[in-house]
């Protein structure tokens, strides 16, 4: 599913991912954990193949991401929740949620009944529908971009912090897609400083540090 | 190919939407696009036939100093808030982006080009000869100004303050457009005996180059 | 400044550029000889009326601008074919020769358009002509690689700045022959453009004495390009060798009670 | 000589102009030339073979 040999991804000149190796299977649910600046958001940006890896070799869904045209490949098929939420604010929550639906190829029309129930599953009323993003709290914009991911239905979920920002019942809903995810047979690879939280839907906790693996509760 | 025009239709759409919303070509470039025709009617000290004759290029320029707006308009609703990762993670090829983006811009440059033709009859008594061959320069100069605006935009993103960066960047290389625009409009507007139908084969060939040039470098910025 | 670089590296210099920047500082001293002491001035008698007429002396700023003016065309159309080879194979070498073929190219651009002007003063009797399609095209492309070098100084990534670079550098070079044609056009409509040159009786020392200057700017061209190069080269190298030192650094620093004290878990 | 203004005007700066971008070009890759060992500096290890490193 997931898999990085050595993997050294650069920002700007600033080695962010000093030698990754790691291996993800298919049904997995990893937690991601470091201290800050640790690699993370790279990581995951990585497998999302927004970024060239430097050296290395890195393989998600079974594309190569250290060719330009595999990297395009791969992105379709992996959802990445990342720390801005992607929304136009002059759009509303419905229309963002729809445009995101079409850009990923998805026919207009049964997209709709997915978008209003993406959002009520993420506990967004339907009020909330027509209100343009910018008249959203924190929270309720975060919930409309998962929705945005939901209605995609990614074979690769990539969770950046998705807690971050949330409310007690926020993040209940988080921890809902990710149990609705899962039972899916979706793969989720997800970053979170709630510990506990992620650990009861899952078992194995990567560690990352200095921009490498530093432990991982499997090896 | 259908799959191509979808894409480009839907994030053109998008923009155009955004801008009916927000309208921030409407309320703020426009009305900036008039103020440049008064302010050139004070710095050439108010005589009508002197800006009558001077009206083609007080216009073509004033259109290209919308046009920068406009562009870092059209990049700002992707960078502000990270919709440019969705779109690169959507899989959707730049060139259909670049379309799209490029397409609502050029939409908005034919309102303000309206707008500153009124205000260039109102303001500066021009009147027009040619009505054919002055629409036809006004959509083609907005389509070599939009591609290439696009492209430029795309490249100059990214650079957080150094963003002032677009103008130094795109005016030199309009540099044809404002000259080959300015003559066919003489002409159009009866200032000067100019055979303006060859100006508007020049802009042509600029439009054709930048819509298919853009297309293709765009993969190269976006990529990033 | 001997030959003690051949072992350890401390210029951008080898036995092959040294050759050629003695050669080079050669030819200008020669160029100067020629240009200043055995050309003669450019003075003709109007057929009719008899008076002296022609450039003058004004004529020897010509052995310089018109190699110059040459040669940045030279520049620009080597950066953008090595642009060209940037986008389609991705490797630094492209990269490298097209920054360098465009700092070296905007040196040579800025000192055509000083140099003419000076020219241009005596023998036009104005700084600047309107009306001349050169003139327009260099500065718009003068501009163009400006914006260029500060693009590429504003890029903090080096491979965006390359990838951005060398479209910037395509649509340059694609936007010249327009450029050149809206300007030609648009003076038509007014002036009329001298032939610089054409109007010159050449002899033979005069030509001579141009070729010359084609072959000495030539010269200068190599050696700032191969420089320039090599600068361009040695930096990328150094900046990926501190990459590699800080990859080991960083990974050598991982300290387990912080890592642990970071995601709250003590032992 | 006519023009002698002129003349100097554009040598000079045209001259001095080079001189001064060669020296700022020769300075500006000591420091890298010597932190970057001589092997990944093609040029240095093959003494005159210019042509190959350009070419």
């Amino acid at each position: 599913m997931v898999e990085l040999n050595a993997a050294v991804a650069l920002l700007g000149r600033f080695p962010a991912l000093t030698g990754v190796d790691l291996r993800i299977e298919p049904g997995e649910t990893v937690l991601l954990q470091g201290p800050n600046g640790a690699g993370k958001t790279t990581l995951l940006r990585l497998c999302a193949g927004l970024l060239a890896p430097e050296s290395g070799s890195v393989t998600v869904l079974g594309h190569d991401l250290t060719t330009g045209p595999e990297r395009r490949a791969v992105r379709r098929r992996v959802g990445l929740l990342g720390h801005s939420t992607g929304l136009y604010e002059d759009l509303t929550v419905a229309e963002n949620v729809r445009f995101w639906a079409r850009v990923a190829g998805l026919d207009a029309e049964p997209s709709v009944e997915r978008v209003v129930g993406a959002l009520q599953r993420l506990g967004l009323d339907d009020g909330l529908l027509d209100l343009p993003v910018h008249r959203l709290s924190a929270g309720q914009r975060r919930r409309t971009s998962l929705a945005a991911l939901v209605v995609r239905r990614p074979e690769l979920w990539l969770l950046d912090e998705p807690h971050a920002g949330l409310d007690q019942a926020g993040r209940n809903v988080v921890d809902t897609l990710i149990g609705d995810a899962v039972a899916a047979g979706g793969t989720v690879v997800v970053s979170s400083h709630e510990l506990e939280r992620v650990r009861s839907l899952s078992p194995r906790v990567v560690t990352l540090a200095g921009g490498t693996v530093h432990r991982d509760t499997n090896a | 190919m259908n799959r191509f025009l979808a894409d480009a239709r839907l994030v053109a759409a998008k923009d155009l939407r955004i801008e009916a919303r927000s309208r921030v070509v409407l309320n703020q470039v426009a009305p900036f696009a008039l103020l440049v025709l008064v302010l050139f009617g004070f710095a050439l000290d108010a005589d009508q036939r002197t800006l009558r004759a001077f009206a083609p290029g007080l216009f073509w320029v004033a259109v290209l100093l919308c046009a920068l707006l406009a562009v870092q308009r059209s990049v700002s609703v992707e960078q502000a808030d990270g919709a440019l990762t969705g779109l690169r993670l959507s899989g959707m090829s730049p060139a259909a982006l670049f379309v799209g983006k490029a397409a609502a811009v050029f939409v908005q440059l034919v309102v303000l080009e309206v707008l500153l033709t009124a205000g260039i009859i109102v303001l500066y008594g021009s009147e027009i000869e040619q009505p054919l061959l002055l629409v036809a320069t006004g959509v083609l100069a907005a389509v070599a100004v939009a591609c290439t605006g696009t492209l430029y935009g795309a490249l100059a993103s990214g650079l957080g303050v150094r963003e002032t960066l677009l103008p130094i960047l795109l005016l030199p290389v309009l540099a044809p457009v404002l000259i080959g625009a300015t003559r066919a409009f003489d002409d159009a507007l009866g200032n000067a005996a100019v055979d303006g139908w060859a100006w508007l084969g020049l802009l042509a060939v600029f439009a054709v180059v930048a819509t298919a040039g853009g297309a293709l470098a765009h993969g190269a910025l976006v990529e990033e | 400044m001997t030959e003690t670089m051949a072992t350890n590296g401390t210029t951008t210099g080898s036995r092959g550029s040294r050759v050629l920047g003695a050669a080079t500082l050669l030819g200008l001293a020669t160029l100067l000889l020629f240009a200043f002491g055995l050309t003669e001035a450019d003075i003709r008698l109007h057929p009719t009326t008899g008076e002296e007429i022609g450039q003058f002396d004004a004529v020897r700023l010509l052995y310089l601008h018109v190699p110059l003016a040459v040669f940045t065309y030279v520049a620009f159309v080597l950066c953008a074919f090595a642009s060209a080879g940037y986008l389609i194979r991705r490797t630094p070498w492209f990269d490298t020769m097209a920054h360098a073929a465009a700092e070296v190219g905007t040196v040579f651009c800025g000192l055509v358009l000083v140099t003419g002007s000076i020219w241009g003063r005596p023998v036009w009797n104005t700084w600047w002509e309107w009306g001349d399609v050169r003139l327009m095209t260099t500065l718009v492309l003068f501009l163009m690689f400006t914006g260029y070098l500060a693009l590429r100084r504003a890029t903090v990534d080096p491979r965006a700045a390359a990838r951005r670079g060398a479209v910037v550098a395509l649509v340059a070079v694609l936007d010249l022959p327009l450029v050149n044609r809206s300007v030609e056009w648009w003076e038509n409509r007014t002036l009329h453009q001298k032939s610089t040159l054409g109007e010159l009786k050449i002899q033979d020392l005069t030509l001579f004495t141009l070729m010359l200057g084609f072959l000495v700017f030539g010269l200068v061209l190599a050696w700032l390009l191969l420089h320039r190069f090599r600068v361009g080269w040695l930096e990328r190298e150094d900046a990926e060798h501190g990459i590699a030192a800080d990859i080991a650094e960083r990974r050598a620093a991982i300290d387990e009670g912080d890592v642990d004290a970071a995601v709250g878990e003590g032992t | 000589m006519t023009h002698l203004g002129y003349l100097i005007a554009g040598w000079g700066i045209a001259l001095g102009t080079f001189a001064v971008y060669a020296l700022s070009v020769v300075r500006r890759g000591r420091d890298p030339a010597r932190r970057v060992p001589a092997e990944r500096s093609r040029w240095l290890t093959a003494p005159g073979a210019d042509a190959g490193n350009r070419g």
